[in-house]
């Protein structure tokens, strides 16, 4: 538990009480049968809007609460918890940081305020490959008159069929593998030249494969500076991995949680499991796993809400321990549940796939191990 | 019969190769086995495959070292070996892998009645009836002593009441091989092992979803279900043995199961590209992934040096309890692997905006997780290992 | 007294680094705490050591959060931290870290009688008198509870009668707090908490020689010593509870203990060298430095996260057992991989064909397999997190 | 327990019988103790010889039986099970096998029949840098007259004190880093120009110092073909390696045998700590990571008499296996001995101690994971 702040205090009990009410783990197995390709429940994140989440780091300005990232991250563990689907991290954390860092007034003022309002999400179109690689970007953007012409694919989009815009990272010069020449659009998706089908996945985050065949867009869509948009795309990512490492953090939580709970009333061999002690010392172990996760996360988030040098780094530790942490337990819950464990009607399972989705969500643990080395002088 | 050494056996191994590639319908290549046998539905549809089981069977190699009397082949344990050494070498399969040939069959030539054997085991020979086990309880999985289905005496008949689960393959059987309970006042000493018509009235199957989205296993209900007398094996109460026995061929047909996997580097240069030495760009990954092919390697080595001991007599090789801890938990790590090779292709559930392979790569992944949990689960492997193979106290 | 947003701390903090560098004896810089509090014998022989602990205490910081009647400095809590930081900021140590001062002294001011408290704290704050633990006994290892020190009741004193073990620095010590056992009657009841002049008749330590070839730790051995009545510590039978505080200072103090370790990137790139891109050479050997890094960074936040949680009042932070653990593998691990960085040089246990910090890298790592050993074992602090923090049943 | 032919049986129960009786793990304190510098005992040496051990894979016209790798491997199995300390690898192993495959017949006349008779122990001079890398080869050999001259370091030599004549790699062309320009020369260690010091290391392997400054050599001395040394040195080393984790298994064998004992007889909170689960299971996985490592240990030695192509992944693969296996061994049976196995005086630290010393040795794990990886196309 970490030491809050007053308003994040609130917020976390607010959190917590509406994910237990309102968005139980019984919630995602409706968004997964309802099969519209969205991913999340509209419904839901219209009362997380309400709630004021979807403003939390958007200034007052705008009609946010300018909170900060950590204060997102309080609400997101709580989410995590109940495997709360939603395009919170997405649209109301990682891209409203880049349009609040580097978009113009006017962009600011078309969508910050509906993003805060929870009408309009706005996702992030960054992968190509088959792994996260934002330095790979190959999608092109020329340009053409004032403005540009973007062609190319993005695969996968979070949430991308319910997107009313996205950010674009597109490639204005150099070539795949070069940092610099990546410039950052904001694109409406309802354009004619963009076309997006759904990706079915293990587990819900509403993914879709975008196709542009020559999307126009105008220079006032330029977030920030053109072929500089590395810099600001890799703070928004710090982003994403901590507001996600922080929801992954309550998902191992409540995973440990329930698992607990069964080791003390599930019987074998004329005894209760949590009795025997190898199972005792491997949910021990557990804990001490989560428990270094917890630092990493209410760590990283302050450095980011401090704007701190080393966030970056500090933000691979925690999605990287959280992917680790995370999968560990997920895994361990299907082990000690034994064959229950393994049914589709059990809940096992739903952590198992989400420890997957959100471990490859933005990099994996290996990724940012990879990452962590490079910038601690590995 | 001969000896590794012996000359004869290198020309009918030939012989036995040269059959195989005449034989085996091309169709069938790099089809997985397993799913033939965990899914009667998928097997009876597949028009390739019942030719290719009928051509087996038709040439006596159902059940190739069992005796001819039953059904069988006839042949030497070793001849038997040396025909499915020669189905993978061919890059085929035996079709008759079923429950009943790996593990019901050896366990009646040991306990059964003459009369009991002459009536269940040509038909398991032969491919014909296709068998299920129920000896798992919701109450009683890794504790299976403590199972409650209730088998009571009504003169000719048993009268059977209870639930099993876990029953692999229970809505496309015909038969179910199944532990009971006939005295309440003993654990082991009061479980029988019964033989039941899967038509018979009051036996439902109930289908269970996994995670993997595989629905093989069942639920299975018995009420006031009716067995005739002489479908007990082993003598009433003696039903823990026979179990024990049939454990065992279950374990060893488990551990040597999952053996040869295809090893990961080609696919992670594909999907992962190379550095400038040509090796896999990422080094992280890919010292996890050479972790596990060196230990999967090694592991194959164990099975090849159990047989191999056993065969010569000179020891039982690596004890069934760590070779099944072992190969489950490397098989696991492999399908971690493969999917994050993948990366994020490997996250597929359905849909052609993904490969077959890669959809297949998923399900994998999410069924591999059973493979530390059905068979013994990890646990009860160690406890095996602890108390049987190195001797430690009990508490 | 004051809250770390509070713009007199920043002052205070000021001014005591400043008096911090302008006493501390740069000769020190770089030594081994540990060393000093671990080797009296050592502390003694290094004048440096000798001026730094005399000026420290004469400013009153030898103990500087106990109450003034006792010799401490009689500042906050807070304060005390403050100076430790500082020392550690300066690149000092504070050099009355005894066993005296970390577990007896905080334990005596709770549970010692007036009498006693004037009698045995002050010279723990002024670093004295040196204290030995007499806890652990062959028999009697993470079931420190059996433990048969025999103290039998003569009137006016205690007849103590055994022999402990892992007693470290009992050689060099004046004075040991010892468990024995008053009553046979009781296990955890029936022990006491008592205070032995090392000088006393009767009393013998011999050194035992470690792996690491460090030889603080001691044998003692007890035979009819005389110990006056006054010296025991919570009353007769009331050891244990004693015992378990003063260990939760112990474990406190371990747990703390051995954070700050300079990270591994810049020896391991001079020895291993480095690839085309800049990174450690040997990629195997590069990811799993990596991740000891990053593991032993989310310690040291969690140690600080603990530390700001428990001033908040806003929780306990994380379980000392589980820091316990995770604090001693991470350091083990690290040791671990400083030999392998050091590869052929990291095998030399003495002459001048090895470099002084290559022969303490080897006796680290060899000493570094006893942290998961004492202060309560990996096993133990598992238990203890299993059943008193995770709640889980006993069997 | 492995297939073992007639005469390989005999060897094996002769080994278990001598290294107890004749070399128990108290031998080893002894030589300890000396301080001579050796790193073990002649007279036990000699013994060996009588046995006939040290000419195991010497052809029978030098004296030897020529039984092979795998039989040397079974020896060597049952020697490591006292932590019996001998040049058998070093000398009798790898050097014949070095002179067998390459040697003059003059050279081959001068020292096989010594090194089969236990009179010569001929060691390699190989390592130079703080890591076991063969193509770094930095000792230069020049060309003078019809000869060469020898200049430049070696550390560690292996029982480097004792050594009678060393077969050293050395760079005849080419560059540090080149696999081709090396050659191997036999040098006998009685040249005025080649100094030795002891390196008083913490387990007994006689490592010293190797100095040579000009050690003049006639061509005859050269093993193989001038430049060419570098696959004759690689097979010699697979060799090394694959003898080596033979003698890792036997002592990963005693250790965990000594380990079950303890637990068998040791109580604590009641009962004997064998009985504890915790401690079960990981008894069960450290059974499961030796029967691992023995399978990689026989089929290696059976692919090196067989002079199979893939020797070389085989030999780095048992090489890796027994050293994470002995040195996760070692570190259990420190822990599960709790203090007492922290005494100089017990013999877990012997363990302990040898597990780090031979996994250094010919490469590490880490090392030979690197090379298997290589090999099979990682």
């Amino acid at each position: 538990m970490a030491v809050l702040t007053e308003e994040q205090s609130l917020l976390r009990d607010a959190a917590e009480a509406w994910a237990q009410e309102r968005s139980p783990l019984g919630a995602l197995r409706k968004i997964r049968a309802s099969g519209d390709g969205l991913g999340f429940d509209a419904q839901a994140f219209a009362e997380m809007a309400e709630m004021g989440w979807a403003g939390i780091v958007v200034p007052e300005e705008f009609g946010g609460a300018d909170f900060g990232v950590h204060s997102m991250g309080v609400v997101l563990e709580q989410l995590g918890r109940t495997l709360t689907a939603s395009p919170l991290i997405v649209s109301s954390l990682t891209a409203a940081t880049g349009l609040k860092r580097a978009g113009s007034a006017a962009l600011k003022q078309a969508w910050l305020p509906k993003i805060a309002a929870g009408e309009a999400i706005v996702t992030l179109a960054i992968d190509e490959g088959v792994r996260h690689n934002p330095a790979a970007t190959e999608l092109r953007a020329k340009k053409s008159g004032a403005g540009f012409k973007l062609s190319g694919a993005k695969r996968p989009v979070p949430f991308g069929m319910a997107a009313h815009a996205a950010i674009i990272a597109a490639r204005t010069s150099g070539a795949p593998g070069d940092v610099s020449g990546i410039t950052l659009f904001l694109a409406p998706t309802d354009s004619a030249k963009l076309t997006r089908a759904p990706l079915i996945e293990i587990e819900a985050r509403g993914a879709a494969a975008y196709h542009l065949d020559g999307v126009t867009l105008g220079p006032e869509a330029v977030l920030g500076a053109v072929d500089e948009g590395g810099p600001l795309l890799e703070r928004m990512l710090d982003c994403a991995c901590a507001g996600l490492a922080a929801q992954m953090l309550g998902s191992s939580s409540a995973a440990f949680e329930i698992t607990l709970a069964y080791l003390k009333t599930r019987k074998q061999f004329g005894q209760l499991i949590g009795a025997f002690q190898a199972l005792q010392h491997r949910a021990a172990v557990l804990l001490g796993e989560i428990e270094l996760t917890r630092s990493a996360v209410e760590t990283a988030l302050d450095a980011l809400d401090a704007d701190a040098p080393e966030a970056h780094e500090l933000a691979s530790l925690a999605k990287a321990l959280a992917g680790d942490t995370f999968r560990r337990v997920a895994g361990e819950m299907v082990q000690m549940h034994g064959g229950i464990g393994m049914t589709d009607e059990h809940d096992a399972g739903l952590f198992l796939k989400r420890a997957r989705i959100d471990d490859m969500s933005f990099g994996g643990a290996g990724y940012h191990r990879e990452r962590y080395g490079r910038l601690a002088g590995y | 019969m001969f000896d590794v050494a012996d000359s004869s056996e290198q020309a009918w191994r030939a012989e036995v190769g040269a059959w195989i590639r005449a034989n085996f319908p091309p169709e069938l290549a790099g089809k997985n086995p397993y799913r033939y046998t965990s899914d009667g539905a998928y097997a009876d549809a597949d028009p390739d495959f019942q030719l290719w089981l009928r051509r087996v069977v038709d040439h006596g190699w159902g059940a190739p070292s069992w005796p001819v009397e039953y059904g069988g082949g006839g042949l030497s344990a070793r001849q038997g070996a040396i025909i499915n050494e020669e189905m993978i070498n061919a890059g085929a399969f035996h079709p008759n892998r079923t429950y009943g040939e790996m593990m019901l069959g050896p366990t009646l030539l040991e306990f059964a009645d003459e009369v009991q054997k002459r009536q269940f085991i040509p038909p398991i020979a032969r491919g014909e009836v296709r068998w299920c086990q129920g000896f798992s309880e919701p109450g009683a999985g890794s504790d299976l002593a403590s199972l409650q289905t209730k088998c009571i005496d009504d003169g000719d008949h048993w009268v059977v009441n209870g639930q099993k689960i876990w029953t692999s393959g229970a809505n496309h059987a015909d038969w179910c091989f199944c532990l009971v309970r006939t005295d309440t006042s003993r654990k082991q000493g009061g479980i029988s092992f019964l033989l039941i018509d899967m038509k018979s009235a009051g036996v439902e199957a109930r289908p269970i979803t996994l995670i993997s989205g595989t629905t093989h296993f069942c639920e299975v209900f018995f009420s006031d279900v009716r067995v005739p007398k002489e479908n007990m094996i082993g003598g009433v109460n003696q039903g823990w043995t026979v179990a024990k026995r049939l454990l065992q061929f279950e374990r060893g047909s488990l551990a040597s199961g999952r053996a040869e996997e295809a090893p990961l580097g080609p696919i992670a240069r594909k999907h992962v590209g190379v550095d400038a030495e040509g090796r896999i760009a990422d080094s992280d990954l890919r010292m996890r992934v050479i972790q596990n092919d060196m230990r999967l390697r090694a592991y194959e080595q164990s099975l090849r040096r159990t047989r191999a001991e056993v065969k010569a007599g000179v020891g039982l090789g690596v004890p069934v309890s760590a070779l099944k801890n072992l190969g489950a938990g490397l098989s696991q790590e492999r399908a971690e692997l493969m999917i994050e090779i993948l990366g994020q292709r490997g996250l597929g559930w359905e849909g052609d905006a993904f490969t077959p392979e890669e959809l297949e790569a998923t399900r994998t992944w999410l069924h591999s997780k059973a493979y530390s949990i059905y068979g013994g689960s990890y646990e009860v492997q160690n406890n095996i290992t602890a108390k049987r193979v190195l001797g430690l106290p009990s508490a």
